[in-house]
């Protein structure tokens, strides 16, 4: 490795020029920076510009770069030297947009450019080309678990796509619940008619695929590793096998809602009240001729309870609505149709759930006579031969009754996730807080596990809500927190077949993504592409395992000596682990503790009576800095008093920055981080409410420092906050005047 | 751009808004070569216009924040803006497409200073605005616009005002005899991602939506919710001016009717349930919010929203299509008229600003789609026969954001399964 | 007629919605609605129905024979097409009430002297007589129709107008000797009595 | 040049003493100066209108309105049927559309029609003479024959219902329709666009059945009509004519109103504007005289 030359590239373009000394900051990175190359361009961005630093860098050898110009969002395809280290001032957004104009603001806007030039020349100074994670695993097969529908599509895709597959099905075959039916609901147009479910003909091309081995009676024993090394034992009748892959997909679908627990609608109580696999079984038996019960009576009348044991207010039964049973109801109706036009059908619902081109399938289902109406069905009890299904009619708005040979209820889905580790979490403390009867438990529940991860974390997938194993995110789906683990199917959500296979397919494409990052080294999603890594100087590490216990992303396990071990692969780069760990032995290449600490020590303090506060603010680089730049753009002007830094999260912010920057004389601390609670943005998931709690913590040394609490503030910014974080800023500059200068300045 | 760099090792994915960009960078970040050809100016499509997303009522900028870093971050993927597809020819595997880019009238030189919007006096409907504000006719798309550059627009081309911009510009980035090009490339994939469209509400004529200031649709209520929209968050009515507190939601406004669009479009529900609560933001208890509707099909954990909207005192459920919107001449509010079906309660309801629920149609009808490509009977696109391009997000059924990001990396996939496959066999070769 | 109704309760047991099916103009259709009550609010006579349009479909799946039947609700239609145009299932609503009247009358459940079913019966009988329709004749005829008490009020109340007419040459007294007709009404009698022969044959009335 | 060929069907309402005759009148002189001749179809028969239903039914009615396309077909080929009359026209073009669309029905119709010796082949189009006057005359060539312009003066379009639903004119839409207001534009009258009850129900036959309810129907479309400046109606249609004229005193009598809104048809407004006289505009057969106008037509 070279070692370091410096250089600070100086633009005057977009006013910067006028706004600002120019010459002023030149000197700083010079004499202050101690940049060995400092250069001045009138338009830095452009070719000539770019091409005069890609000339350092070949001919003079340049290796750490400040570019000083506009933000570090802006101009990023012409200021990308992907064989330097790099740091960018943002004098433009940040300074000459955001800040007052006019002659009586030059001074602070002066000085408020300069220090961002000697944070700018102090970050780069400490940061180092990141290489990438020299733990490359290389594995890129995949593992499906589950071969259901969801799973046997992921494995096809992917197989199609040239990957090798392995598929661990429980049962003695594949096929999973699009096997128990007997058609399903069409997927193209016409959307008219029950469909063939294709099930046999894709279970075909999966088992005799060239790049597909599959397992049958068999489950997952123990998976351990990270993305491109993953080893899964799996257990079969023939006992143990060890699979290496690289990447994981869980297709583990779904049971039904069991219809015993819903008495009132004569679920357990009478025969010939079933649920809709009981209705895809005896539509399988008639097969296509006059549907009978399972007492051999052909079926006349059949009524349909939508929602049954679903969309429950009572907390008694399912929450959520699984999406799927209208249509299911309205396909198994036509099943009685197709065969004798003169059953009579009814189905009962309160909305009637068919999206999409769902309204064709609807109206085909009305078109061969099948009635719906809208109804609250009270009570399904026997009578006589048949049933009597009591309802509110909603239309009508009258409390009435049908007899029906059969009735159908359509329940929900409920996912087959494995352990909740809300629930298991707690029951581990409690266990290696000797407690026997946690042990138990811990044993029971670790039964009940899918993949039996090996991880500090617990043995499954987090679970989002109602026990499916979602993503927390709108626009990222796919967005997991155990990295190279994908879910696919009705354990990420109630779905029908066809959601699940476009899902599967989807999950597929994710677990490819996985191994071929984890072959180069590079983070996953949402830093996907960051070669840093994190490095640990184990030496300096107390064994506190906070780092282990905060990582988001269960990165990192804890040897046999208890160090913290850390799974590159698995790392999203968030830097949570950096922010926690109190000795600082944590950092990547190009973000650590030293060019942040650096950063807030290189400003120029002024002295306590210059009536000039300095505030320091830790942005959270996805929300709060671009709406930081937002404002700038925008012209909500704010004070010059403030001196930003982004950081990848909030939950990398380590305390010693505070504490540091309070030290050396700032006046003000502000963290503006994404919103935390249940609908939480940061996407390393607790990043923001650990800072929260962090500083919580943070108020002690504020008194033993002798420092009013108004000293550091946090708040949660959103990225549409343009107006208000100018406001914020204000607001804060104004409240630290009034409480007064910080006494800690020229201590040092 | 140059043209070698694609061959039909490459994906083209038609469509930048949130469906064309996570198609292209799936890809991309499978280490594939990905073109991503967007016809307006900026990327974000519709997402980027609205305001916030059920059920979490976060904000889709943030969303495209991660997703435009992303693309900063990949070399694998190349943008063009202001481009269409005018033709694909040749097969899977190995198709030939042409691409007409528009003149922006403004090159890569932009640093996006805004000198230019300064000098410039003529103004337009902002394009991103629905035409609820006007903006300079040299002008940022929006706040996260990307490629950060502005653009021109043609009608000051050859007027005084275009050379205006083009002498305030110092970086010589105006350049106002830029020309419609066109551009022949190679592509082994194409995908689809052109999105949807709102319906014509005018042609939904018993709500009078051409003939009444406070009838909008709900894309236009996303704009004036939005504190970087024209109103800056207050929810203004465009007859007055005036604060809408007692909005009407109607739900099919277009969808789930063969005189409109026979389809149920899926999100609509879900989205007035959303805007009610920005309704509550704005007003607490004092802003009430009335939905006409059909059936309410909040699927999966959605319901849990709607669950928690219909405890909300100030949100009213009226189950009914109204049947026709009479305007109140004094008040300019409007009065619906219509029957709550369930029992029968007529109603002659009197609400101050209307929001109508519009359905998605397909942005593809009335863009012309290779011979080649499948549609369903609203135009929705299923793919074209050859097993070659395929449709992602809105553009294949009418999806919400999170359905249209899961077909649109499952999209990804397959058009991946193509250029492997062409790969493969030429290595046999 | 009520034989004719006693047959088709035999005929449907109570599968009503079939007998609306094959015997009700477009009755058909009925199965398509969707509920969203668009035709209940687009009627201009709205608020005089007991049972709305898309209620009655309702009625007629629940099976509600007689409600239906005997209801004056369809009476109301002023065929104005509202609720055709609106209907999002497309059905050809004013069609089906007029069917629904049509059938209750035909059974002879539609309510006694319901004024629009008298209406409608003279104006029908007016034109059949001649091939058109005397707008004298039926005017008188329908101030009479319920008597000749009332008639007389009925034709007093309306005298200013009538007179009016008269003045205005819109109203012919001369109607009342002749007036126009079609040339031969006799094979026009013909042709209805086989048309309705053909209809009754179809629809499986018995009498 | 060659006059337009109609094959016309006046229907009862317009015969010579019937409630619509002065609408008969004012037609002629407008197609006279349009070039448009009207060859009556020979012993047409009433169309059944829409109240027919109770007692005729459905075949029956279609035979009825089957007898006169099969007429026009047989005694005046190749020209389109045209009707002034709304209720006509639908009842023709409902009688039209379902044979067309039905070969039972068709063959069920014509096995009626063969009692009267007719047979029809489907072929004749039956329109509403707005149709004409739009599609084939257009407003440019409603304009050229216009000798008098009726300055000043302020008219609600008044479309009702039958012209406008379930057909209604092509480009229209059935809740705002424009061509009456364009009409009274071409006349040099000033249209009140702002008229909120265009396309509101007069009640129809049910003027006769249920005059509270359809007088409610008929004062808000005259109230909305003077609210709105608005010096006289103008319709297309006979019933809606005849309703809302008539019906005004009965109004007045029994709400204590002061209705004395003149209703005329777009045709007379016509007549006048091309020169007709009052009489030939049928202006004397108004109960409420259109004062105005027969002004203008005695200039």
């Amino acid at each position: 490795m070279a070692e370091m030359k410096t250089a600070a590239y100086i633009c005057s373009g977009c006013e910067l020029g006028n706004r600002l000394d120019v010459a002023q900051l030149s000197k700083i990175a010079q004499k202050e920076g101690k940049m060995a190359l400092v250069r001045e361009h009138a338009f830095l961005c452009n070719e000539e510009g770019v091409q005069m630093i890609r000339d350092d860098i070949e001919k003079e050898a340049v290796t750490h770069i400040c570019i000083a110009a506009c933000s570090r969002r802006s101009k990023t395809e012409a200021f990308h030297f992907p064989t330097v280290a790099i740091s960018r001032a943002n004098l433009r957004e940040g300074v000459i947009w955001g800040i007052a104009e006019g002659e009586q603001h030059d001074e602070v806007r002066q000085e408020m450019a300069g220090d961002y030039v000697r944070m700018g020349c102090a970050e780069v100074k400490k940061m180092t080309l990141p290489l990438g994670n020299p733990n490359h695993a290389h594995n890129k097969r995949l593992l499906v678990v589950g071969g259901g529908m969801s799973g046997m599509t992921s494995a096809l895709e992917a197989a199609e796509a040239g990957y090798d597959i392995v598929i661990v099905e429980k049962e003695a075959q594949l096929g999973g619940w699009a096997a128990k039916l007997w058609k399903r609901v069409p997927f193209k147009q016409p959307f008219a008619e029950p469909q063939d479910t294709g099930l046999a003909e894709l279970a075909g091309k999966v088992s005799s695929h060239p790049r597909i081995s599959v397992y049958l009676s068999s489950t997952i024993a123990e998976t351990s590793g990270a993305p491109g090394r993953f080893s899964v034992q799996v257990k079969g009748a023939a006992g143990i096998t060890t699979e290496e892959v690289g990447g994981i997909v869980q297709a583990t679908g779904f049971t039904t809602y069991d219809i015993n627990k819903l008495p009132e609608l004569g679920g357990g109580k009478s025969a010939n009240v079933i649920d809709q696999a009981g209705m895809e079984a005896l539509a399988r038996t008639a097969n296509g001729a006059a549907i009978k019960r399972a007492d051999g009576k052909e079926v006349k009348s059949v009524v349909f309870v939508q929602c049954a044991g679903q969309r429950d207010e009572s907390g008694t039964h399912l929450p959520y609505c699984s999406g799927h049973c209208c249509a299911t109801s309205v396909k198994q109706a036509m099943y009685f149709k197709d065969a004798n036009p003169q059953v009579d059908t009814v189905v009962m619902y309160t909305d009637l759930r068919l999206p999409g081109m769902g309204e064709d399938f609807y109206r085909s289902a009305q078109q061969k006579g099948v009635i719906f109406t809208k109804g609250k069905v009270s009570t399904v009890a026997a009578s006589g031969d048949g049933c009597e299904v009591k309802f509110r009619d909603l239309i009508l708005d009258e409390d009435t009754a049908l007899n029906a040979d059969l009735v159908v209820l359509a329940t929900g889905q409920v996912p087959t996730a494995g352990v909740n580790l809300e629930a298991w979490n707690p029951i581990v403390t409690a266990a290696e807080g000797g407690s026997a009867e946690a042990k138990q438990q811990r044993v029971e529940m670790q039964k009940t596990s899918v993949l039996n991860l090996n991880y500090r974390q617990g043995p499954d997938m987090p679970q989002l809500k109602n026990g499916f194993n979602d993503s927390h995110f709108i626009c990222f789906p796919y967005e997991t927190r155990r990295t190279g683990i994908y879910a696919a199917g009705p354990v990420r959500r109630p779905m029908d077949m066809l959601q699940a296979t476009e899902d599967a397919t989807g999950a597929a494409l994710k677990a490819i993504q996985t191994v071929e990052n984890a072959s180069l080294g590079r983070a996953a999603h949402p830093r996907s592409g960051d070669l840093s890594y994190p490095i640990v100087r184990l030496e300096g590490c107390t064994q506190c395992k906070r780092c282990t216990v905060e990582c988001p992303f269960g990165a990192i396990d804890e040897d046999e000596r208890r160090f913290p071990q850390f799974n590159e692969s698995r790392c999203r780069r968030c830097g949570t682990c950096m922010g926690a760990c109190p000795v600082r032995v944590i950092s990547f290449e190009n973000y650590s503790v030293d060019t942040v600490g650096n950063q807030i020590k290189s400003i120029d303090m002024p002295d306590e009576f210059s009536e000039k506060p300095r505030i320091l603010i830790l942005a959270c680089e996805n929300d709060a800095y671009p709406a930081l730049d937002m404002a700038g753009l925008q012209h909500h002007v704010y004070s010059a008093f403030v001196r930003a830094i982004p950081v990848r999260c909030m939950g990398s912010v380590n305390t010693i920055w505070i504490t540091d920057a309070l030290n050396s004389g700032y006046d003000g601390v502000m963290t503006m981080g994404c919103k935390h609670g249940d609908n939480y943005q940061c996407h390393f998931v607790k990043g923001s409410e650990l800072a929260n709690y962090r500083l919580s913590k943070i108020e002690d040394n504020l008194k033993q420092m002798g420092l009013e609490k108004e000293r550091v503030i946090s708040h949660e910014v959103a990225i549409t906050d343009s107006a208000r974080v100018a406001e914020l800023i204000n607001d804060y500059v104004a409240k630290i005047q009034e409480i007064g200068m910080s006494p800690m300045k020229g201590f040092n | 751009m140059n043209a070698s760099i694609a061959t039909n090792q490459t994906i083209l994915v038609v469509g930048g808004g949130i469906s064309g960009m996570t198609s292209a960078l799936e890809a991309a970040e499978c280490g594939k070569q990905v073109i991503l050809a967007e016809r307006n100016t900026s990327l974000g499509g519709r997402t980027s216009l609205l305001y916030r997303y059920f059920p979490k009522m976060c904000h889709p900028t943030c969303g495209l924040e991660i997703n435009l870093r992303r693309l900063k971050a990949n070399r694998n993927l190349r943008v063009m803006t202001q481009t269409e597809v005018t033709s694909v020819t040749g097969k899977r595997g190995d198709y030939t497409v042409t691409l007409k880019i528009s003149p922006r009238y403004v090159n890569q030189n932009c640093t996006g200073c805004g000198e230019c919007a300064k000098v410039v006096e003529a103004e337009i409907d902002n394009p991103y605005e629905y035409g609820l504000s006007k903006t300079k006719a040299a002008y940022l798309p929006h706040a996260m616009a990307y490629p950060q550059r502005y653009v021109l627009d043609a009608s000051i081309v050859g007027a005084a005002d275009g050379e205006k911009a083009k002498a305030a510009c110092k970086y010589n980035a105006i350049e106002l005899d830029m020309k419609t090009e066109t551009v022949e490339l190679k592509v082994g994939a194409v995908i689809w991602a052109t999105g949807w469209k709102p319906y014509d509400a005018a042609k939904i004529q018993p709500y009078g939506y051409d003939r009444f200031d406070n009838v909008i649709t709900s894309l236009e209520f996303e704009r004036l919710a939005d504190p970087h929209g024209p109103t800056g968050g207050k929810l203004l009515r465009p007859s007055d001016g005036k604060e809408a507190k007692n909005i009407a939601f109607i739900q099919c406004a277009g969808s789930r009717d063969e005189n409109h669009l026979r389809h149920c479009s899926r999100i609509c529900c879900m989205a007035s349930l959303k805007q009610t609560q920005y309704v509550r933001e704005v007003y607490g208890d004092e802003g009430k919010s009335t939905i006409y509707y059909i059936d309410i099909r909040s699927i999966d954990r959605l319901e849990d929203f709607y669950q928690k909207v219909q405890q909300d005192s100030a949100v009213k459920f009226v189950k009914s299509k109204v049947a026709n919107i009479k305007l109140h001449e004094e008040t300019n509010d409007l009065i619906l008229h219509g029957v709550d079906t369930e029992g029968y309660h007529r109603y002659a309801a009197q609400h101050d600003l209307v929001v109508l629920a519009v359905g998605m149609e397909p942005e593809s009808n009335g863009i012309a789609l290779p011979a080649d490509m499948i549609t369903d009977s609203s135009g929705f696109i299923e793919g074209s026969k050859d097993g070659g391009q395929f449709s992602a997000g809105a553009a294949s059924s009418p999806l919400d954001v999170n359905r249209s990001v899961q077909s649109a990396t499952a999209a990804s996939l397959r058009a991946i399964q193509v250029v492997h496959k062409t790969s493969a066999t030429e290595g046999a070769r | 007629m009520t034989n004719a109704n006693q047959q088709a309760v035999a005929l449907y047991s109570n599968d009503f919605l079939r007998e609306v099916e094959e015997r009700v103009e477009e009755g058909e259709w009925v199965k398509m609605c969707m509920q969203c009550g668009v035709c209940a609010g687009s009627c201009p006579l709205g608020n005089a129905w007991q049972h709305t349009p898309q209620k009655l479909f309702m009625m007629i799946r629940a099976g509600k024979r007689e409600e239906v039947l005997t209801s004056d609700s369809m009476w109301m239609c002023t065929s104005c097409y509202n609720c055709i145009v609106r209907c999002p299932r497309k059905l050809p609503i004013t069609h089906i009430m007029h069917g629904l009247a049509n059938y209750a009358h035909r059974l002879n459940l539609a309510p006694k002297g319901q004024p629009t079913r008298e209406v409608a019966r003279l104006f029908w009988n007016s034109l059949a007589k001649t091939g058109r329709v005397n707008e004298l004749k039926f005017s008188l005829a329908m101030y009479f129709k319920d008597g000749i008490v009332q008639g007389i009020k009925n034709a007093m109340a309306m005298q200013s107008i009538g007179l009016a007419l008269v003045m205005t040459k819109r109203l012919n007294p001369m109607e009342l000797f002749g007036g126009h007709k079609c040339k031969d009404p006799g094979s026009l009698h013909k042709m209805i009595a086989k048309a309705r022969e053909i209809e009754d044959r179809k629809k499986g009335f018995t009498s | 040049m060659a006059k337009k060929q109609y094959a016309f069907y006046p229907g009862c309402s317009s015969q010579k003493g019937a409630s619509g005759s002065n609408f008969l009148t004012s037609i002629d002189v407008m197609c006279d100066k349009l070039d448009i001749q009207l060859n009556e179809i020979p012993d047409w028969n009433c169309c059944a209108a829409s109240i027919g239903y109770a007692e005729g039914g459905e075949l029956p009615r279609l035979a009825i309105g089957a007898r006169n396309l099969a007429l026009a077909e047989q005694h005046l080929p190749g020209q389109d049927m045209v009707s002034g009359c709304p209720a006509c026209w639908l009842a023709s073009r409902e009688a039209s559309e379902r044979l067309n669309g039905h070969a039972n029905l068709m063959a069920e119709t014509n096995e009626a029609l063969k009692e009267v010796g007719l047979n029809f082949k489907g072929s004749v189009k039956p329109r509403h003479m707005v149709e004409v006057m739009i599609e084939d005359i257009g407003f440019e060539g409603m304009k050229k024959p216009v000798v008098k312009q009726l300055q000043g003066m302020k008219i609600a379009g008044y479309v009702g219902c039958q012209t406008n639903r379930p057909f209604g004119i092509a480009g229209e839409s059935f809740e705002n329709p424009q061509y009456l207001d364009k009409m009274i534009e071409v006349v040099g009258a000033e249209a009140v666009t702002k008229y909120d009850q265009k396309v509101t129900c007069c009640g129809g036959a049910l003027a006769f059945s249920e005059p509270e309810k359809s007088q409610k129907q008929i004062r808000s479309i005259v109230e909305s009509a003077y609210d709105h400046g608005a010096e006289m109606i103008v319709t297309p249609c006979q019933l809606c004519q005849a309703n809302v004229e008539i019906y005004q005193s009965e109004i007045n009598k029994k709400q204590g109103t002061k209705f004395a809104m003149p209703v005329v048809y777009y045709t007379q407004l016509l007549s006048v504007a091309y020169g007709g006289s009052a009489k030939q505009a049928g202006l004397d057969g108004h109960i409420i005289k259109p004062k105005k106008l027969q002004d203008i037509a005695g200039k």
